[in-house]
C-alpha cells in the first residue's frame, strides 16, 4: 500500500473531481459534499504519510518511481521527504477547510467550483511530491490553470484583470524555469551520460557549471519561485489576485501556493545549483529584507482588508526568503516551519477575511468598525490568528520566525537585524487592521452582524488548534524537516540516486545538541 | 513503375482512389436530400472509409522504403506526417459533415478537395525530390484555394479565395524560382545527391526562396498575410482542415529539405530559420492580442504555432526533428478541437465566430466548453496537455542545439499567447450565452471533437508512445 | 516530578488554565463567576508560589537553583530550547510577589468590573496575563522568557484596548504593544546574540559561562546587554520608549495597577537582574542602564508634576521609579532593584486601586481638576491613598523608605555622585507631585458637586487594605525581618552580598556619612510633600513659571518629537511606499504589458485586408533572407 | 550555346521581377494572375538554361510540370475571379479588403 | 545567330512584360503575355528544349492565354478603376519600386556569377523522346502527381464554376 500512497494521494482529488463532474448543477450541495468527502479521505491519507513519516531520514520516503516517457528521460517519480511532509499535510488541510469555507461564501456555479478545487488540490500535492522534473513542472503548471479559472471566475468587480495578471506573471517565471530545466537536463545528460529529467539522479554530483551558466540557470528557477512567493519585485500580482480572488481561494492561493515557491528553492536551487545559491544567496538576503520592511510599509498604509493582508503575506515571505538565503540550518528549519504556519496563519487570516466580506460585502477596512461588540467570537478568532501572525511566542509564528532570525543573525547580522524591524511593522499594520475593524464605536449599519456560525467554527477550529499546537509542540514539524535539511546544507552529500533509504544513517536525533536537555527528563540540578 | 512503387505509396493511392469515388457517388447521387440525415452523408463516410484504409496502410513501421527512384521515400517521418495528415482528414471530414449539409456546400467536391489536399501534404512530406515537394505543394494547395472559396454564397468565402489564391500562387512562383536556382546551383533536384553539395551563393539563394513557398503555406512571418483574412472568410470546417494540413504538408517539406537535406549546411540556413522563427513567434502572438473574432484569433495563433514549430526545423538534427513531428501531432489535434467547437455554434444560419458568441458556453453546452478549454490551454502550452511537452520537446532541441535565442524568445511569447488564449476560455466560462447563437451538436462532430481532445490529453498525460516514434523516426537524421 | 517542579508549573498553569476555561466559557456564565474563577486560580498560584518558596527556604542555600524541563520545545541544528522552568530565589521571590499582587487585584477586579459586560474576557484576559508574567518570572531560558515577555505584552494591549468601543483606548492598546516591540526588536537581536555567544539561551549556562565567554568590557558583551537592555526599556517604559505608558491609563484601573505598575512593567528590571551575570562582563552598558534610569526618573517626576489626570500623575510616577530601578541594577545593586521592585509593586498597586477606587465612586472621572475634597465622602480611600503618597515618597517606616534608601546608599557608594543627586532631586519632586495629587483629590474644596459619591464595596476594599498592609510594613519585613539581599544570594551570587542592604553599604561608608545622606535625603523628600501641600492646599506659594510649567506639561516635548521624527515620517514613508508599489513597479509590469498590447494594435494596422499588402511582406521577407544568404560570409 | 547562359539567366530575373511589380502594383485581378504566370514564365526560362549548363533533363521535366500546374491555377484562378466578379461586378483587389485586421 | 536571335527575344520578352504590368486593359496585357510567351519559347528552342518549346505554345499560348481572353471578356466591365487604389499613394509606389529594384539587382548578382559554359548535351537532348522518357521513366510519380494537380483543377473549377441553386 505504501508503494502508491502517494499517486493515491494525488489521485484522490482528482477522482473527486470526476465524480463531482457527473453531479447535476442543480445539486449543489451534493456537489459540494462529495467533494468535501474527496478532500477530507485525502487528508486523511496525508495525515496518515505524515504520522507513518519517519524522522531522521534525510532522503525520500513512500517512494515512487516508474518511467512516464522513458524515450525522454521523464519519470514518474514521487516521494516525501523532511522538506515536504508538513506541507503535503497542510495542503490536505487547508483544502478541506477552504472547501467547507466557501459553502457561506461561495454559492453561484457551485459544482464548478468545487471540482477546480479539487483539481487546484492535486496540482499543489503533485507539486510538492514530485522528484522528477518535468513531473514537478507538469504539476506546478497545473496548479496555475484551475487558479485562474477560480479567480477569474468567481472573483471580485477586477477579477478578469487580475486572473490574467496572476497568470501571465506566473507563467512568465514558470516558462524561463521551463528554459532552465531543460538546460539542467541537457547538461545532466552530458555529465550523467544518460538523459534525465530525475531530480536526485541530477543532483548527486556536480554538474560541472561554469560560474556563469549556473547563475543564470539559478536564476531560471529563481524566478519562477520568486514570483510564486513573491520575492520583492515581483510581487505586484499579489494584491490584485490575493483582493480579486474569493477570499476562500486566496486562502490556498496565500497559504499553499505562495509556499510552492518557497519549497521550489530548498528542494531545487539548493541541490541543482549549490555555488549559484552561496554566491547569489546574499542578493536574495537583501530581496527578502527589502520585501519585509516595503511589504510591512505598504500594508500599513492599504485601506483595502485583503491588499492588507496581501503585503503583509510580502512581508512575511520575506521572512521564509531570508531564512532560506541564509543558508543555516536554524534558519533553513526555521524556514521550513514557517512554511506551514504561515499556510496556517494567512490561510485563517482569509479565512475570517471571508466571513467578514460574506457578511458585509464589503472589503475595505473603513467599511467596518467596533465590530468586536457585535461579533465577539469572531473578533477573539481573528485576534488568536493575528498574534500568530505577529509571531508571538507560544503561536506557531513564533517558533519558525524566531528559528529564522536566530539562524539569520548568525550569518547575516544585519539582514537579521533589520528583518526584526520588520516584526514592528507586522505589529503596526495588523494591529491597525484589527483596530479599525473591530475596534471604535460600532458603526450602526453592522449592528446585528451574525457571529460565528457552527460550520465557520468547525472550520477555523483545525487551524486554531494548529496555531497553538505548533506554537507549543514544534517538534514533530521540526524533526521530520531536520535531517533533510541537514543534508541540503551539506554540499553535496545529499541525494544518493535510487537508494535513499538504504545509505544514510540517521544522525541520533537530540544526541548531538549541544546544550541540549533530554525530552522530559524532569529536574535537573545544575 | 512497380507494384512496390505502388505499394509504397498506398495511403496516397488509396486517398485519390477515394476522392474519385467520392466524386463519381456524388454525380450519381444528385438530387437526394442532403439535409435530413444526420446520420452524415455518403460522401462523408465513404471518405472517412478512405482515409481509415489509408491510415492502415500508413500505419506499419516499415523502415525506410524508397520508391519511384528514390523520389519519394516512405520512412518514419513519412509514416507519421501521413498519420497526422490523415488524422486531420478524417476529423475534418467529421467536422465539416453537418456544415456542408447545412450550409450546402457541393459535397462531392469538398471531399474529394479534401482528400486530395491530404494527398498533397503526404507527398510533400515523403519527397525527396523537389519535384515531387513542389508537386506536393501544388496538390496541398490548389484544393485549399477552391475549399477557401467553396462557400460561394459567401463575398467573404469568395474574398479569401481570391486572396489565398493569388498570394499562394505568387508565393508558388517564389518557390519555383528557388527550386530553379537549387538546381542551378547542384544540377540536381535529387535531395539526396543535395546533401552533398558544397553551399554557395546561388544554392543559397535557391533555398531562400525555397523558404518563402514553405514559409507561405506555413504561414510564417513575414509570408503570413493571407492567413488571417483567408481563416476569417474561408468556411470553418474548411479552415479547421487547412490550418492543419498546411502545416503538416509545409513542415514535412521544410524537415525533407533543411534537416534531412542539409545537414551539413545547418551552420548556414539555422539562423536564417531563427530568425523567421522568433519574427512569428513575436509579431503572430502579439498580433493574436487584440483579436476578438475567433477565427482570426486562431490565424494568428496558428502563425505563432509556425514560429514554434519552426524552432525544432532550425535545430535539425533527430532531436528537432522529432520535435517539430511530435508538435505537428499535438497541433493537429489541438487546433482541430478548438475550430470543432466553433462549428457547433451557429448563428442565425451562419458562423458564431466571435468572441462573444462562445460566452456562457459553459452553462449551455459543458461538454463543450470543457473541450474548449482543453484545447486552448493545450494551445497555451500548460500541462498536462499535449501542448506543454510538445513545446518541452521543442525547446530541449533548440538548446540542445546551443540555440538560446529562439528557445528564449519561444518561451516569452508563450507567456504572451496566455494572454488570448485563456480570455477565450474564461469568456466560454463566463457570462451569459447570447439568444442568437444556437448550439447544434451532431454525433459526428462530436465525435471529431472526442478524438482531438482525447489526442490533446493523451499527448499530454501518456506521451511515451508518440514519444518513441517520434524518436524512432527522426534517429534517420543522426 | 519533585514538589518543587510541580509547584513550578502549577503557577503559571493554573492562570492559563482559568484563561482557557474562562475564554471558552465564560461568557454564558452567570455574574461575577468569572471574576471569583479567575482569582481563584490566582490564588492557587499565589499558594503554589509560597509553597515553592518555602521549599526552596526548606533546602541548603546551594540548592535553591532548580531546572524544571518539561519538554523539548524547539530543536534545530544545534539549538535546543527545552521548555525549562528554573526555580530559584529570585523566581520565586517574584512569583510570589506576582502572585499575590495579582490576587489581591483579580479580587479587586470582582468590584470594579461588576458593572462591566465585558467581565469574562476581562478576567479571561487577566488570567492569561498572570500565566504570561509568571512565566516570564519562571523562566529558565531567554526563549521561555519571551514567551512571557510577549505573552504580558499581549495581555497589555488587550486589557488597555479593553474598552475597544473608545477610540483612544483602542489606539493606547496598539501604541503600547508597537512601542513595546520596538524595543523587543533588540530584545530579540539580544536573544540571537546570546545564542551565537553562548550556543544556548539557559539562564544558568549564562550565568555560569558568561565570564568565560565574554571578556571584560569587551564589544560584544556592551552589544549583548544594550541590545537586552532595549527591550527592557520598551518594557518597563524607560526614555525614550516610554511614552505608551501613560496613554495606556484608558485600560481598566486594576489594569493598571497590575500590569502598568506592579508587574509587566519591572519585567525590564528583572531580566537584567535575572541576566546579571552578562551584564557584569559589560561595565559601560551597565552605566547606560544607571544613566537611562536616572534620567528617567527625574524627567518622569517632573512630567508628573503638571499632569492633571490622576492616573497619569501614577503613570509618570510608576516611570519614574522604574527609572530608580533601573539606576540601581546599573550601579550592579540588582537586590536594591529587586527590593525596589517589590515594594513600589505594593504601593503602586496601593495608590492606582485607591485611585480606581475614586473613579468607581465618580463614575470613572480621572480629571484631578474635577476632584478635591474627596477625603470627607472617601475618608477610607483617601486614608489609603495617602499611606500609599507616604510610602512612595519614601518616609519612614513606609515601604518605599527603605528600597528607595537602599538605592540611593548604593548609588552613592558605587562613586555615582551626580546619579546619587539625580536621584535625590527625584525624591524631593515625588513628594511634591504625589502630594499635590493627594491634595487636589482629596483636600481642599470639591471641584464640583459628584452624585452618589460611596466608599468602594468590601471586594475592593479589602484588597485594598490588604495593599495599605503591605506597603506600609514589607520595607521593614525585606530589610530586617527576612532580608531579602541574602535570599537571593544563590541567584545573585556575590553581587548580591555585596549589595546587602543599605546597612550593608553603610557598613563601608562612615556612619556619619550614611547617616548623612539619610537625612538628606528623608528632608528631601519630606520638603517636597511639605512643598506640594504648601503650594497646593494652602495656595501659600503662588509663584508661576509658565515656561517650565509648558515644557513640562509637554514632557519637554518628546512625544511631540516623535510624532515629527518619527511617527510622521513612518507613516509617510508607507504612504510612499504604496505609491511606489502601484506607480513605479506595478506600473512598469502594466507597462511591458501595454506595450505587447500596443505592439498588437500596431500589427493589427498593418494588416489592412489589402491583398498587394500582404504581396510585398511576402517579396519584403523574400529580400531579407537573400540578403541574408548573399551577405553571409 | 553561344549565348551566355548569364545572358539568360538576367532576362529571366528581369522578367521575375517585372511580374513581381505587376502583383504588387496592378489592381486588377487578372492583371496580377497574368503578372504571377510571367513570373513562372520566367522561371522556366531559369529552369531551361539550368538544364542545358547541366546537361540534365531535369530541368525541362520540371518546366513541364510547371506549365500543368500554372494550367490549373489558371483553372482554379479565374474560376474564384469569375465568382468575385459575380457578386461584386469588379476584380479590383483592392476592393476586397473587407477581411482584415 | 544565336545572340541575335537572343537579342530580338529578349527585347520582345521585356517588351511583352512591360505590357503585362504596364497595360490598362486586361486584353492587353493578356497580348503581352502572349508576346512573352512566344518570345520564351524561341528562347527554349535555343537552349535545346524542344519539347518544350512546343509545350509552351501549346499549353501556354494556346490553353492559359486563351482562357485569360475569354474570361477578360466574359468580364467585360473589368476594367481597372482609374486613379490610385487603397496602395497606391507615391510613398506606397516608391516603396515598391524600390523593393522591385534590390530584388531584380540581388536576382541578378546572384545569377550572373554562375559558370557560362555549358556541359555538352546529346543531340537527342531535349526532344520529346529525351523528355518522354523521362517522365514516364523516372518521373513517373511527379507525372502522376501531374495529374492530380489537373484533377484539382477540375474540381475546383466545377466546384467553383457550377451555377449556384436557390438561396434557402
Amino acid at each position: 500500500m505504501n508503494g502508491v500512497l502517494l499517486s493515491v494521494l494525488i489521485a484522490l482529488p482528482i477522482a473527486g473531481a470526476g465524480a463531482v463532474a457527473f453531479i447535476s448543477p442543480r445539486r449543489p450541495a451534493a456537489a459540494r459534499a462529495v467533494g468535501l468527502a474527496a478532500a477530507v479521505i485525502a487528508f486523511l491519507v496525508a495525515a496518515w504519510i505524515w504520522a507513518a513519516f519517519r524522522p531522521g531520514r534525510p532522503g525520500l520516503q513512500f517512494e515512487e518511481h516508474a518511467a512516464w516517457v522513458p524515450a525522454a528521460g521523464i519519470g514518474y517519480h514521487l516521494g516525501v521527504d523532511g522538506l515536504s511532509v508538513s506541507l503535503i499535510a497542510l495542503v490536505a488541510l487547508l483544502v478541506p477547510v477552504a472547501m467547507a469555507a466557501a459553502a457561506d461564501q461561495v454559492h453561484d456555479r457551485t459544482k464548478g467550483f468545487v471540482l477546480t478545487l479539487l483539481l487546484l488540490e492535486a496540482g499543489l500535492l503533485g507539486t510538492f511530491l514530485a522528484q522528477d522534473l518535468v513531473l514537478f513542472y507538469v504539476f506546478w503548471e497545473a496548479m496555475l490553470i484551475p487558479m485562474y479559472f477560480l479567480i477569474a471566475l468567481w472573483g471580485g468587480p477586477a477579477r478578469r484583470a487580475a486572473a490574467i495578471k496572476f497568470l501571465l506573471y506566473t507563467m512568465t517565471g514558470s516558462m524561463l524555469m521551463l528554459l532552465a530545466i531543460v538546460a539542467v537536463y541537457l547538461q545532466g545528460a552530458r555529465v550523467i551520460g544518460t538523459p534525465t529529467f530525475d531530480l536526485p539522479a541530477l543532483a548527486a554530483r556536480p554538474l560541472g557549471w561554469t560560474p556563469a551558466v549556473e547563475a543564470l540557470l539559478f536564476g531560471g528557477f529563481a524566478v519562477a519561485f520568486g514570483i510564486k512567493m513573491p520575492v520583492w519585485p515581483l510581487h505586484t500580482w499579489l494584491p490584485d489576485a490575493y483582493a480579486e480572488a474569493p477570499p476562500v481561494v486566496t486562502v490556498l492561493l496565500a497559504g499553499l501556493m505562495a509556499k510552492a515557491g518557497a519549497y521550489g528553492l530548498l528542494r531545487f536551487c539548493l541541490p541543482l545549483f549549490p555555488d549559484a545559491v552561496r554566491a547569489w544567496g546574499p542578493l536574495f538576503a537583501v530581496l527578502a529584507v527589502v520585501g519585509i520592511l516595503y511589504g510591512g510599509a505598504v500594508a500599513w498604509a492599504q485601506g483595502d482588508l485583503r491588499r492588507l493582508l496581501a503585503y503583509g503575506s510580502l512581508s512575511h515571505m520575506g521572512f521564509i526568503l531570508l531564512g532560506i538565503f541564509a543558508l543555516d540550518i536554524q534558519s533553513v528549519q526555521g524556514s521550513v516551519l514557517q512554511m506551514v504556519n504561515h499556510g496556517i496563519s494567512t490561510g485563517a487570516l482569509f479565512v475570517l477575511a471571508g466571513i467578514l466580506i460574506g457578511r458585509t460585502g464589503q472589503g475595505r477596512t473603513d467599511a467596518y468598525g467596533g465590530l468586536a461588540a457585535a461579533t465577539p467570537a469572531l473578533a477573539a478568532v481573528t485576534l488568536i490568528v493575528v498574534t500568530s501572525s505577529l509571531a508571538l511566542p507560544g503561536t506557531n509564528g513564533f517558533v519558525g520566525e524566531f528559528l529564522i532570525l536566530l539562524g539569520a543573525f548568525q550569518t547575516h547580522p544585519v539582514h537579521a537585524a533589520l528583518a526584526t524591524v520588520g516584526v514592528v511593522l507586522a505589529a503596526a499594520y495588523l494591529l491597525a487592521f484589527v483596530g479599525r475593524i473591530f475596534h471604535g464605536p460600532l458603526r450602526p449599519d453592522l449592528r446585528g452582524l451574525p457571529d460565528l456560525r457552527p460550520r465557520e467554527y468547525a472550520v477555523l477550529a483545525p487551524l486554531l488548534a494548529l496555531i497553538f499546537w505548533v506554537g507549543w509542540v514544534p517538534g514533530p514539524l521540526l524533526d521530520r524537516s531536520e535531517a533533510t535539511v541537514r543534508a541540503l546544507l551539506k554540499p553535496r552529500a545529499v541525494f544518493v540516486a535510487g537508494a535513499p533509504h538504504a545509505s544514510m544513517t540517521p544522525p541520533p536525533a537530540g544526541v548531538e545538541r549541544k546544550g541540549g536537555a533530554p525530552v522530559k527528563q524532569a529536574v535537573t540540578r545544575p | 513503375m512497380t507494384w512496390n512503387d505502388l505499394a509504397a505509396a498506398a495511403p496516397e493511392t488509396i486517398l485519390v482512389v477515394t476522392a474519385c469515388v467520392v466524386l463519381l457517388q456524388d454525380a450519381w447521387a444528385t438530387g437526394a436530400a442532403p439535409e435530413a440525415e444526420r446520420r452524415g452523408s455518403a460522401p462523408a463516410w465513404l471518405s472517412l472509409a478512405g482515409v481509415c484504409a489509408a491510415a492502415i496502410a500508413a500505419a506499419p513501421a516499415a523502415g525506410e522504403v524508397a520508391a519511384f527512384g528514390g523520389m519519394y521515400v516512405r520512412d518514419g517521418i513519412t509514416r507519421l506526417a501521413d498519420l497526422i495528415a490523415l488524422g486531420t482528414a478524417a476529423v475534418g471530414v467529421l467536422l465539416a459533415d453537418a456544415y456542408v449539409r447545412r450550409m450546402r456546400l457541393p459535397a462531392g467536391e469538398y471531399y474529394a478537395l479534401l482528400l486530395l489536399s491530404t494527398t498533397g501534404a503526404m507527398l510533400m512530406a515523403a519527397s525527396r525530390s523537389l519535384i515531387v515537394l513542389f508537386l506536393g505543394l501544388e496538390i496541398l494547395s490548389l484544393p485549399l484555394y477552391v475549399l477557401a472559396a467553396i462557400a460561394r454564397r459567401s463575398t467573404r468565402s469568395q474574398e479569401a479565395g481570391l486572396k489565398y489564391l493569388l498570394l499562394g500562387a505568387f508565393a508558388t512562383a517564389f518557390f519555383v524560382y528557388g527550386v530553379a536556382l537549387v538546381y542551378g546551383a547542384a544540377g540536381t533536384l535529387d535531395l539526396r545527391v543535395l546533401a552533398g553539395q558544397p553551399p554557395s551563393p546561388l544554392l543559397g539563394g535557391g533555398l531562400a526562396l525555397l523558404t518563402v513557398g514553405l514559409g507561405f503555406e506555413a504561414a510564417l512571418v513575414p509570408f503570413h498575410g493571407w492567413a488571417p483574412d483567408v481563416y476569417e472568410g474561408a468556411p470553418l470546417p474548411a479552415v479547421a482542415f487547412m490550418s492543419v494540413v498546411a502545416k503538416v504538408g509545409a513542415f514535412g517539406g521544410l524537415i525533407r529539405v533543411f534537416p534531412q537535406g542539409l545537414p551539413h549546411a545547418a551552420a548556414a540556413w539555422a539562423p536564417m530559420l531563427q530568425g523567421l522563427a522568433i519574427a512569428t513567434m513575436v509579431l503572430g502572438n502579439l498580433a493574436a492580442l487584440p483579436q476578438t473574432n475567433l477565427k482570426r484569433l486562431l490565424a494568428y495563433s496558428g502563425v505563432a504555432h509556425a514560429g514554434y514549430l519552426l524552432i525544432g526545423v532550425a535545430a535539425g538534427g533527430p532531436a528537432g526533428t522529432g520535435a517539430v513531428l511530435f508538435y505537428l501531432a499535438v497541433y493537429a489535434a489541438m487546433n482541430l478541437g478548438a475550430f470543432g467547437v466553433l462549428l457547433l455554434l451557429d448563428r442565425r444560419g451562419a458562423e458564431a465566430d466571435r468572441l462573444e458568441d462562445i460566452a456562457g458556453l459553459w452553462g449551455r453546452a459543458p461538454w463543450a466548453a470543457w473541450t474548449l478549454a482543453i484545447c486552448f490551454v493545450s494551445l497555451a502550452g500548460f500541462p498536462p496537455t499535449g501542448g506543454f511537452i510538445a513545446k518541452l520537446y521543442l525547446f530541449r532541441a533548440a538548446l540542445g542545439a546551443g540555440q538560446t535565442t529562439v528557445a528564449l524568445v519561444g518561451v516569452l511569447t508563450s507567456v504572451v499567447s496566455v494572454f488570448y488564449y485563456m480570455r477565450v476560455a474564461y469568456v466560454a466560462f463566463s457570462g451569459e450565452a447570447p439568444a442568437d447563437v444556437a448550439v447544434r451538436p451532431s454525433p459526428l462532430a462530436g465525435a471529431a471533437l472526442t478524438l482531438a481532445t482525447a489526442g490533446v490529453l493523451i499527448y499530454g498525460i501518456i506521451p511515451a508512445r508518440l514519444t518513441a516514434a517520434v524518436q524512432q523516426a527522426a534517429a534517420l537524421l543522426k | 516530578m519533585s514538589a518543587v517542579a510541580v509547584t513550578a508549573v502549577l503557577i503559571p498553569a493554573l492562570p492559563l488554565a482559568g484563561w482557557v476555561v474562562l475564554g471558552l466559557w465564560g461568557g454564558r456564565w452567570p455574574g461575577r463567576a468569572a471574576g471569583w474563577v479567575a482569582s481563584a486560580t490566582v490564588a492557587g498560584s499565589f499558594v503554589a508560589a509560597v509553597a515553592l518558596f518555602e521549599s526552596l527556604a526548606a533546602l541548603p542555600p546551594d540548592a535553591r537553583t532548580v531546572q524544571v524541563d518539561l519538554y523539548r520545545w524547539i530543536a534545530a541544528g544545534a539549538l535546543a530550547i527545552p521548555f525549562r522552568l528554573l526555580a530559584d530565589p529570585l523566581s520565586a521571590a517574584m512569583a510570589r510577589l506576582v502572585a499575590g499582587v495579582g490576587m489581591l487585584i483579580h479580587i479587586y477586579s470582582i468590584g470594579y468590573m461588576a458593572r462591566d459586560a465585558g467581565g469574562a474576557r476581562y478576567f479571561a484576559y487577566m488570567n492569561l496575563f498572570m500565566a504570561s508574567m509568571l512565566l516570564l518570572v519562571l523562566a529558565g531560558n531567554l526563549a521561555v522568557m519571551f514567551i512571557g515577555w510577549e505573552g504580558v505584552g499581549l495581555c497589555s494591549y488587550l486589557l488597555i484596548a479593553f474598552w475597544f468601543e473608545r477610540p483612544a483606548a483602542a489606539r493606547a492598546g496598539v501604541k503600547a504593544f508597537v512601542v513595546t516591540r520596538l524595543g523587543d526588536v533588540g530584545f530579540l537581536l539580544g536573544i540571537f546574540a546570546v545564542f551565537g555567544t553562548f550556543g544556548t539561551l539557559d539562564f544558568t549556562a549564562i550565568t555560569r559561562e558568561a565570564a568565560a565567554r565574554l571578556p571584560l568590557g569587551g564589544g560584544l558583551a556592551t552589544a549583548i546587554a544594550l541590545l537586552l537592555f532595549l527591550g527592557a526599556v520598551g518594557k518597563s517604559a524607560q526614555l525614550p520608549l516610554y511614552v505608551w505608558l501613560p496613554d495606556a491609563m484608558d485600560g481598566p484601573t486594576p489594569v493598571s495597577a497590575l500590569i502598568h505598575a506592579a508587574t509587566m512593567v519591572t519585567a525590564g528590571v528583572f531580566m537584567i537582574v535575572r541576566l546579571h551575570a552578562l551584564y557584569l562582563r559589560a561595565p559601560f552598558a551597565l552605566d547606560v542602564v544607571a544613566v537611562t534610569g536616572a534620567v528617567t526618573a527625574v524627567f518622569a517626576a517632573s512630567a508628573a508634576l503638571v499632569e492633571s489626570d490622576l492616573k497619569r500623575v501614577l503613570a509618570y510616577s510608576t516611570i519614574s521609579q522604574l527609572g530608580y530601578m533601573f539606576l540601581a541594577v546599573g550601579v550592579a545593586a540588582w537586590a536594591a532593584g529587586i527590593f525596589h521592585l517589590m515594594t513600589h509593586a505594593f504601593f503602586k498597586a496601593l495608590l492606582f486601586l485607591a485611585a480606581g477606587a475614586v473613579m468607581h465612586a465618580l463614575g470613572g472621572e480621572t480629571d484631578m481638576r474635577k476632584m478635591g475634597g474627596l477625603a470627607r465622602p472617601l475618608p477610607k480611600t483617601a486614608a489609603a491613598f495617602g499611606a500609599g503618597v507616604l510610602a512612595l515618597a519614601g518616609i519612614p517606616p513606609l515601604a518605599g523608605f527603605f528600597s528607595k534608601e537602599q538605592i540611593l546608599g548604593e548609588v552613592f557608594a558605587a562613586g555615582h555622585p551626580w546619579l546619587w543627586g539625580i536621584g535625590l532631586f527625584t525624591a524631593g519632586l515625588t513628594g511634591f507631585y504625589i502630594t499635590r495629587a493627594y491634595v487636589l483629590t482629596f483636600a481642599g474644596p470639591p471641584a464640583r458637586v459628584h452624585e452618589n459619591v460611596h466608599e468602594a464595596p468590601p471586594v475592593m476594599w479589602w484588597p485594598l487594605a490588604a495593599l495599605v498592609f503591605l506597603a506600609v510594613v514589607m520595607g521593614v519585613v525585606l530589610e530586617h525581618v527576612v532580608p531579602l539581599a541574602p535570599w537571593l544570594q544563590p541567584t545573585l551570587g556575590a553581587g548580591a552580598l555585596k549589595s546587602a542592604g543599605g546597612a550593608a553599604a553603610a557598613a563601608a561608608e562612615p556612619g556619619a556619612v550614611h547617616a548623612m545622606l539619610l537625612v538628606v535625603s528623608v528632608a528631601v523628600a519630606a520638603g517636597g510633600i511639605v512643598l506640594g501641600w504648601l503650594v497646593y492646599a494652602r495656595g501659600a506659594i503662588r509663584g508661576q513659571a509658565p515656561v517650565l510649567g509648558t515644557i513640562l506639561a509637554h514632557r519637554f516635548y518628546i512625544e511631540d518629537l516623535y510624532d515629527a521624527a518619527i511617527v510622521a515620517p513612518s507613516r509617510a514613508l508607507a504612504g510612499w511606499a504604496a505609491a511606489v508599489d502601484r506607480g513605479v513597479i506595478d506600473r512598469a509590469v502594466l507597462g511591458v504589458a501595454g506595450g505587447l498590447g500596443w505592439g498588437g494594435a500596431a500589427l493589427r494596422r498593418l494588416q489592412n485586408g489589402y491583398l498587394r499588402q500582404y504581396a510585398a511582406f511576402v517579396l519584403i521577407g523574400a529580400l531579407i533572407i537573400l540578403a541574408y544568404w548573399m551577405l553571409r560570409p | 550555346m553561344t549565348v551566355p547562359a548569364p545572358y539568360y539567366l538576367a532576362l529571366s530575373a528581369v522578367l521575375f521581377t517585372a511580374g513581381t511589380a505587376g502583383v504588387l502594383l496592378r489592381r486588377s485581378a487578372l492583371i496580377v494572375f497574368m503578372s504571377v504566370e510571367l513570373m513562372l514564365n520566367a522561371v522556366n526560362l531559369s529552369l531551361i538554361t539550368f538544364a542545358r549548363l547541366h546537361g540534365s533533363v531535369d530541368g525541362q521535366v520540371l518546366v513541364f510540370f510547371v506549365l500543368v500546374v500554372a494550367a490549373a491555377e489558371v483553372v482554379v484562378g479565374l474560376a474564384i475571379i469569375v465568382d468575385v466578379f459575380r457578386s461584386r461586378e469588379t476584380v479590383d483587389v483592392d476592393d476586397a479588403d473587407a477581411l482584415r485586421g | 545567330m544565336d545572340v541575335v536571335l537572343f537579342g530580338i527575344t529578349a527585347v520582345c520578352a521585356l517588351a511583352g512584360g512591360a505590357g503585362v504590368i504596364l497595360s490598362r486593359r486586361p486584353v492587353h496585357s493578356a497580348l503581352g503575355l502572349l508576346l512573352v510567351l512566344l518570345s520564351l519559347a524561341v528562347d527554349y528552342l535555343l537552349l535545346g528544349a524542344q519539347f518544350i518549346a512546343a509545350a509552351q505554345v501549346i499549353i501556354y499560348a494556346g490553353a492559359i492565354v486563351v482562357l485569360f481572353v475569354f474570361i477578360i471578356m466574359l468580364l467585360s466591365q473589368a476594367g481597372e478603376r482609374l486613379g490610385p487604389g487603397a496602395f497606391d499613394g507615391p510613398v506606397a509606389v516608391r516603396f515598391v519600386a524600390a523593393l522591385v529594384v534590390l530584388l531584380a539587382a540581388g536576382l541578378i548578382a546572384l545569377v550572373t556569377r554562375t559558370p557560362s559554359a555549358p556541359a555538352p548535351v546529346p543531340a537527342a537532348f531535349g526532344t520529346i523522346q529525351d523528355v518522354g522518357r523521362s517522365l514516364f521513366g523516372r518521373y513517373l510519380l511527379p507525372f502522376e502527381a501531374a495529374s492530380l494537380v489537373l484533377l484539382v483543377g477540375m474540381i475546383g473549377g466545377v466546384a467553383l464554376g457550377r451555377r449556384l441553386g436557390p438561396r434557402t
